[in-house]
């Protein structure tokens, strides 16, 4: 028989070994199921992962798109992930990144047409507060009612959708284009445009600030004092209170940190690749990003990379809709299968596989 | 005013059904939290019973085997959750996340035929003299019998985990593994059950959407129902009975504001329309701000077991 | 010799790395006391699991009654007569005594005539029981005797129990070995387990002692003093810590008439609490768990704040000062449980060295931690109460009991403390480990820092006290000085209002 | 050769709604050029840099023209079309036309819903009509105000009741609204919104609907009234053929009944002839452009005029319409 055996110590190999073999499998699976569709696997494959940064046709656009794609992702999870290491769950991202939106581009449209080089720091500042701000709901409900904060944030998500549209059907409508939902087009207002910073490499703001973030978070995990509390306080509450570590401060701290960095999400793809507040603006990457932060174990290099691989398959899945014809709903069980086996395989950095004799208690 | 033309009644009867699938996913999800597990993938699991539900009744022609057929469905995929999170130890809120995008990515796929297909009707139990009742007769007696049976199914949740042996053994494992490892209940056989329970109660949940509410298939056709069954468990801090008056709650809500708006009321639709998400964070509030262990929460929910022996 | 109820043969289980029973084989008769002994790891519970079928043996053989016996499951176990009261409570908090009992048991009648049979039998055994109040919110005394009328409740055959009397009071341990005989006498055996051996004395007529695994001997126990038992468990020579006479000086630490509610809804909460503490001094606090011991722990240490002049040290008033704050000031202290309030399991050991010595090593410049300082710093408290571990990367789950709890009072140690708060600062640790923590308490007394030691233990308070209190139901005795205190009477001051003593006085 | 033409929809081809209503054309258009063109879809793409992205892909890979079957791609088609001038973009519902190598195309859906207007108010018993509504823009708002004109013109006594669900796509609140209108009176349901769940609201409860998008009949064989059906594929065809002729051009097309982009559904047996034929006569007189449905005198809501006696409201107009016409009551969103 086969059972699990805990580890003394987390494996550092299948650490780094599990993504590898989890992309091998789920291209092995994934291959049957487009096998099944009719679609040579190998084809698609190929498309979704090595298309978009190797083919002589996509790669020198897909590239930069790759991280314009994987920057709000790994800038929201950096934050969830600091949330989650301490046990405070902020489901709602997608909120605080729609919220953080509006605010940052409150301030462009307040501003609009002024020239002004200090615009877009106001914008980002406000992005960041912004996000805060609705963070800091479920964050203030938590610690003063013992509010539950999964529910909270997440139900805030729909609160915040409603506040979108009205949002882009009323005060934030453009003027001159009457009865049309949606605001100005931030990218042709240079002094707000979260433009590419260097052309054709993909890089605005957004990227950079999940760069810092991520050097940030991690220099804050491992050096810091607060990252020391918040992995206490999320392997051991008690012995967090022990070193002295506040739990409603911490809680507040968290959610205000993952709420300002999807706050901080939002206002560099409002003003810059999503171009303008409208209603369909929220895509959903406060709810990927959740899956990111825990792909990359909660650790900000990790998440990178997780970050990267589902934009990777974003984007490759796309090219496949497109050259092959496979139907979207392939590429999102696709997706699912390469999250399932990630997930399954990484108990074996934590258990040991082991045979037994007979059966055990 | 035109207030007026609002009638209890009717709104009663539309709140009853508009709560059903809620109701059905979060009585199943209260049964899983009860043995210590939280399973996030209400939504994938629901979405994955409208799915096949809708097929099986669609190719049986019998809405009656749909309903089955969906709550295996929702079964199958809590299965995946549950090798995944019971044998392979991985994280729950992470993996029932992935159930979520899973399930609603193998519908789509699954589902492609089926889009703009009647299934089979069900039909409206006769209740006889009991909907000529005035007032009540059209509030609670003019239903389809899911809308009873669901009710029938909190009562039997609610008698199970209060009075039954085999529901007391589930609430001490939720209360505490190791203590029920010790005195030799099979906490993962435990667990997987009320998994499983959980799995075929949201397939059912979304059965109810796809064969009797809308009913027609589309994909992602739940749009967020599974998260708000998720919610309301919280809300009822865990108790059967409290888990149908907020789903009756909710749905009250969202009739009542669309009674609102129909009536012509002169609140900003924008704000009615988030009433209902507003109004339940509200009551959660209320709720959690008593005394600390009246929250009720399962002792070990959402902690990993693993038997050292 | 008795007729033999229970024969184990060759009985062995390893675990990774350790061999937890090997080759271990013994006998017990019908309605015979058996005292199963050794140090901490020595496989006591690991035997006795595997009695119950919680374990399976990798090797070795049962028989009960003349029958092969392989339980597979606890079920089977107590299908054939086995019952267990569990080392560390397999309770339900939330869920009330009935179901707690009918949990335990194989058939249980339908709970409202459970309820009655409860009440029937914790009456009869003088042990009584609301079968209706929840389980969380009992004392350690009655959630001891929930599971032993669990047991009661299906007429063992072979009643085991894991370390039962840790945590009751004297009074109440008397009331227990009244009900043990008398179950005796009815034919019921027994497999004690206990590391307190003056009991064993008083109660078992035979005795098995395991080392490391293996069985060392069977004895009569009273045929041997507790030392010889002893000395028989650790295999070798011990000596008691040494108390050199000292100067007590000034107040450090006073407590003004504090009360305070538990922050746990199942905790006890604290009641008009006061006492001094002099420099050089050592104070114990006696009592039973569940009667405010975390509590009066948490609000000395500042997890739990307080009005801040109820709370003064050295003159200063400190009661809304966290952990942190008091630290600086140099009050340290020591909680009960290692694993998750002392230290963090899954951290290393520099991390945990980490934990509490910040703000008072200086381990962190502007929040900035100096994680070499922090590992220098565990290397010292290895080095220095001679932990055993490989080294200070290794996660604080990885190392045994008495290690850690080594490592966690050495790094408290180690700061220097004015005063030092610890609570139960040798339980579960082996006889040579905790002579070697209650030496280093007693050098700080001498070095002039104010000690309080929170135990349960009667002898080591006896050991290191200078002066005494007890804890009961939140509230503290007076304190007085322990010169000429008996066992005795610190019980009847444990027991207090306890209940248990009116139950003694009803039953007798 | 081969033409290669890439769509992009920003819902799933199965939604039996708008994005299927796109997919449905361009199958008649694969179908009418055969091996003559080569169709590719992405589904599901979010406004923004992923449709900014999905185009520059199909651009990228040889793609010859690209339906853009969204309005709110506008934005995004735009920066494309910029930087691939040899490729012909079409975008649907679009309102910016920044480059000679796009075409905006759109329906005029209020000609329709002046028809069901009028069959409505003419069919009704209670007088009273429910209207569920997505989001309060001109395709949605001109649609309510031409219906209720109608509905008005021929039952003085009619009055319309909005429901508002704030998306496009969610079937149980659709129901709900449907049943909500249904219980407040109303025998008629029209919708501005993409699922069939009021269809089989209205089929349950025994009163009357109207499909919307495509022919919803097999929904509510009884309630379905009939639908404005969207038919893309005539001017998707003529489109490509203007390509493969070299005659392409950007263009404005605001097309209606006279384009055949927009058709009635037959119409359900329970309408009586009279009236099937009057409103085919509609059809036909705004299809020759003799009659149209915002023709004056018509006053906002507050009772100030907008159109005077005999005045024809401009294109521009309808195109950014946000207000309600008089007699509806109930809040304009906003
Ligand atoms: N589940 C397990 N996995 C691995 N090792 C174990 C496990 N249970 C016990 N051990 C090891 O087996 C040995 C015996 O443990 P056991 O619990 O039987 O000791 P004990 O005599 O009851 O000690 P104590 O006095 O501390 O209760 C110890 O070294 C322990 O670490
Ligand atoms: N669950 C476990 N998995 C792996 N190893 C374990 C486990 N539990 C204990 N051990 C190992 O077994 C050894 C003995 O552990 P245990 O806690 O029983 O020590 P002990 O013999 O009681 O020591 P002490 O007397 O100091 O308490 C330790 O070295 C520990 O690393
Ligand atoms: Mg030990
Ligand atoms: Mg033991």
């Amino acid at each position: 028989m086969i059972r699990l055996e805990k580890r003394k110590e987390p494996s550092k190999f299948w650490r780094i070994a599990n993504p590898f073999l989890a992309v091998a499998l789920t291209m092995l699976a994934g291959g049957i199921m487009f096998a099944m569709l009719g679609k040579d696997p190998f084809v698609a494959i190929r498309l979704i992962f090595f298309d978009p940064i190797f083919s002589e046709t996509f790669a020198s656009y897909s590239r930069p798109q790759l991280l314009i794609k994987s920057a709000p992702l790994i800038l929201i999870a950096v934050g969830l992930a600091i949330g989650f290491k301490a046990n405070v769950w902020n489901i709602g991202a997608e909120g605080q990144y729609i919220i953080g939106a509006l605010f940052g581009a409150g301030v462009a449209l307040a501003f609009f047409p002024a020239p002004g080089w200090y615009i877009f720091p106001l914008m980002v500042l406000a992005g960041a507060f912004g996000g805060f701000l609705w963070a800091m709901i479920p964050a203030i409900l938590k610690t003063r009612f013992n509010t539950n904060e999964i529910l909270v944030s997440l139900l805030l998500v729909y609160v915040a959708e409603r506040i979108l549209a009205a949002m882009s059907l009323g005060l934030m409508r453009n003027p001159d284009i009457a009865g049309f939902p949606g605001s100005r087009d931030l990218r042709r207002y240079e002094a707000a445009h979260n433009a590419e910073l260097f052309a054709n490499t993909g890089i605005h703001w957004g990227v950079v600030a999940a760069l810092i973030a991520v050097i940030f978070a991690y220099a804050m995990m491992t050096r810091h004092m607060l990252g020391f509390h918040i992995q206490l306080a999320g392997q051991a509450p008690r012995a967090a209170r022990f070193g002295g570590v506040s739990p409603a401060r911490l809680v507040v701290v968290c959610l205000g940190i993952s709420g300002a960095l999807a706050g901080l999400a939002g206002m560099f793809e409002v003003s810059g690749p999503g171009g303008q507040v409208r209603i369909e603006f929220a895509s959903g990457y406060g709810f990927t990003a959740i899956i990111v932060a825990f792909l990359g174990r909660l650790n900000p290099f990790g998440i990178v990379l997780a970050g990267l691989l589902l934009g990777l398959t974003y984007i490759g899945g796309e090219l496949s809709q497109m050259m092959l014809q496979l139907p979207g709903a392939a590429i999102q069980v696709f997706q699912g299968m390469l999250l399932f086996f990630l997930l399954a395989l990484d108990f074996q950095t934590n258990y040991r596989l082991r045979l037994t004799r007979g059966a055990s208690a | 005013m035109i207030l007026g033309s609002i009638n209890p009644a009717v709104l009663m009867a539309a709140l009853m059904v508009a709560a059903t699938p809620i109701l059905l996913a979060a009585i199943g999800e209260l049964v899983v939290e009860k043995s210590g597990v939280l399973n996030l993938g209400v939504e994938g699991m629901m979405i994955m019973g409208a799915c096949v539900g809708f097929i099986i009744a669609v190719n049986t022609g019998s809405p009656f085997i749909g309903f089955i057929g969906a709550a295996l469905g929702g079964m199958a995929l809590s299965l995946l959750f549950a090798l995944l999170t019971q044998a392979l130890m991985t994280n729950q809120v992470a993996s029932g996340l992935a159930l979520t995008l899973f399930g609603l990515g193998l519908t789509a796929l699954l589902g492609q035929r089926y889009v703009g297909i009647t299934p089979p009707r069900t039909p409206k139990l006769d209740l006889g003299f009991l909907s000529d009742i005035p007032f009540l007769g059209r509030a609670l007696f003019t239903h389809d019998i899911v809308v009873y049976l669901t009710i029938a199914l909190v009562g039997a949740v609610w008698w199970f985990l209060k009075y039954s042996r085999a529901g007391m053994i589930l609430r001490a494992v939720g209360e505490n593994h190791d203590a029920a490892h010790a005195l030799g209940y099979h906490v993962k056989r435990v667990r997987v059950l009320a998994i499983m329970f959980g799995g075929a109660c949201a397939g059912l949940g979304g059965a109810y959407l796809s064969l009797i509410r809308v009913p027609q298939w589309t994909e992602g056709m739940t749009v967020g129902a599974g998260w708000i069954a998720l919610a309301l468990v919280v809300f009822a801090s865990w108790r059967p009975w409290r888990a149908m008056a907020g789903a009756y709650l909710f749905g009250g809500i969202v009739v009542l504001q669309l009674n609102l708006q129909a009536a012509g009321v002169r609140i900003p639709v924008e704000y009615l329309s988030m009433s209902p998400y507003l109004i339940t964070i509200l009551v959660l509030v209320i709720i959690s701000s008593g005394k600390g262990r009246s929250l009720n929460a399962p002792g070990s929910l959402n902690k990993p077991f693993h038997a050292s022996s | 010799m008795r007729k033999p109820l229970l024969r184990l043969e060759g009985l062995t289980k390893a675990y990774p790395g350790v061999l937890a029973n090997d080759d271990v084989s013994f006998e017990i008769g019908e309605g015979q006391m058996h005292a199963l002994l050794g140090e901490n790891g020595a496989g006591k519970s690991t035997l006795v699991k595997m009695i119950y079928g919680l374990v399976k043996p990798d090797k070795g053989t049962m028989t009960l009654r003349d029958q092969p016996f392989a339980p597979a499951q606890p079920s089977d176990a107590r299908r054939n007569g086995v019952a267990m009261v569990f080392q560390h409570f397999s309770l339900f908090d939330a869920m009330d005594v009935a179901e707690n009992v009918a949990l335990g048991m194989e058939n249980p009648p339908p709970l409202r005539d459970l309820a009655r049979r409860i009440r029937d039998v914790s009456e009869a055994y003088g042990l009584p029981l609301d079968p209706t109040r929840l389980v969380g919110e009992l004392s350690a005394g009655e959630r001891q005797r929930v599971e032993i009328v669990r047991c009661l409740l299906q007429d063992p055959k072979l009643l085991i129990m894991d370390e039962p009397t840790s945590v009751l009071t004297p009074q109440e341990v008397d009331i227990l070995f009244r009900t043990l005989r008398k179950l005796s006498s009815e034919g019921t055996a027994i497999l004690y387990i206990s590391h307190k051996l003056e009991e064993i004395r008083a109660l078992c007529d035979e005795a098995t002692i395991l080392r490391g695994g293996r069985k060392i001997a069977t004895c009569d126990p009273r045929e041997k003093t507790a030392r010889e038992l002893a000395e028989l468990m650790v295999g070798q020579v011990l000596h008691p810590p040494a108390r050199p006479a000292r100067p007590v000086g000034d107040v450090v630490l006073a407590v003004d008439n504090l009360s305070l509610k538990s922050n746990n809804p199942f905790g006890t909460s604290l009641k008009d609490i006061s006492f001094t503490l002099r420099a050089g001094e050592v104070l114990g606090i006696a009592g039973v768990a569940g009667n405010g011991q975390d509590e009066l722990l948490l609000m000395l240490s500042g997890e739990l704040l307080s009005p801040s002049a109820q709370v003064q040290l050295k003159g200063l008033p400190v009661g809304h000062l966290g952990p942190n704050g008091r630290r600086k000031r140099g009050l340290v202290s020591a909680p009960e449980e290692r694993l998750g309030h002392a230290a963090a399991p899954d951290m290393s050991l520099t991390a945990n060295a980490l934990l509490s010595a910040s703000a008072r090593k200086r381990l962190a410049k502007k929040g900035f931690i100096d994680w070499g300082a922090s590992e220098a710093f565990a290397r010292e408290i290895i080095a220095r109460f001679d932990v055993r571990t490989p080294g200070p990367h290794v996660l604080a789950r990885a190392l045994s009991g008495g290690n850690l709890q080594k490592f966690v009072i050495g790094r408290e140690i180690e700061l220097d403390p004015d005063v030092i708060i610890v609570n139960q600062p040798t339980w579960g640790v082996d006889a040579s480990a905790a002579a070697t923590i209650r030496q280093a308490l007693l050098d700080l007394a001498s070095k002039g820092a104010a000690v309080l030691v929170i135990s349960q233990d009667l002898d080591e308070l006896l050991e290191v006290a200078d002066s005494f209190a007890a804890l009961n139901e939140g509230r503290l005795t007076r304190v007085r000085s322990s010169k000429g205190l008996t066992v005795e009477e610190i019980g009847l001051m444990m027991g207090g209002a306890h209940d248990m003593h009116v139950a003694q006085v009803a039953s007798a | 050769d081969t033409t290669k033409i890439g769509f992009i929809y920003i819902g799933p081809v199965g939604d039996f709604g708008w994005t299927a209503g796109h997919d449905r054309a361009r199958q008649e258009l694969q179908d009418h050029f055969g091996d003559a063109v080569e169709t590719n879809i992405v589904e599901n793409v979010d406004y923004g840099a992923d449709a900014e992205r999905v185009m520059t892909q199909m651009a990228i890979s040889g793609t010859d023209v690209i339906f853009a079957a969204s309005f709110g791609y506008g934005p995004d088609v735009n920066a494309v079309a910029g930087r691939f001038p040899d490729v012909h973009f079409q975008h649907a519902t679009g309102y910016i036309q920044e480059h000679d190598n796009i075409s905006l195309y759109d329906a005029r859906f209020y000609e329709g819903r002046a028809v069901l207007g009028h069959v409505a108010g003419k069919m009704t018993e209670t007088n009273t009509i429910g209207y569920i509504a997505s989001f309060p823009i001109p395709a949605v708002v001109s649609g309510i105000n031409s219906a209720y004109l109608h509905a008005k013109a021929v039952n003085p006594d009619v009055n319309f009741r909005i429901i508002w669900t704030y998306s496009w796509f969610d079937p149980a609140l659709e129901a709900d609204a449907a049943e909500t209108l249904i219980e407040q009176g109303a025998d008629v349901i029209m919708q501005h919104t993409d699922s069939t769940a009021a269809i089989r609201v209205a089929e349950d409860a025994g009163v009357m609907a109207f499909g919307q998008a495509s022919d919803m009949v097999d929904f509510g064989p009884t309630a379905h009234l009939s639908a404005i059906v969207d038919r893309w594929a005539p001017y998707y065809i003529d489109r490509i053929q203007a390509v493969k002729d070299g005659t392409w051009e950007a263009q404005n097309s605001w097309m209606g009944f006279a384009e055949g982009v927009i058709e009635m559904a037959p119409w359900n047996d329970r309408v009586p002839a009279e009236l099937q034929e009057e409103a085919d006569a509609l059809v036909a007189s705004i299809a020759a452009g003799e009659y149209h449905p915002f023709t004056g005198p018509i006053n906002r809501q507050d009772g100030t005029p907008w159109l005077a006696d005999g005045e024809v409201a401009e294109d521009g107009a309808l195109a950014t319409m946000d207000f309600y016409v008089e007699g509806i009551t109930g809040e304009f969103p906003n």
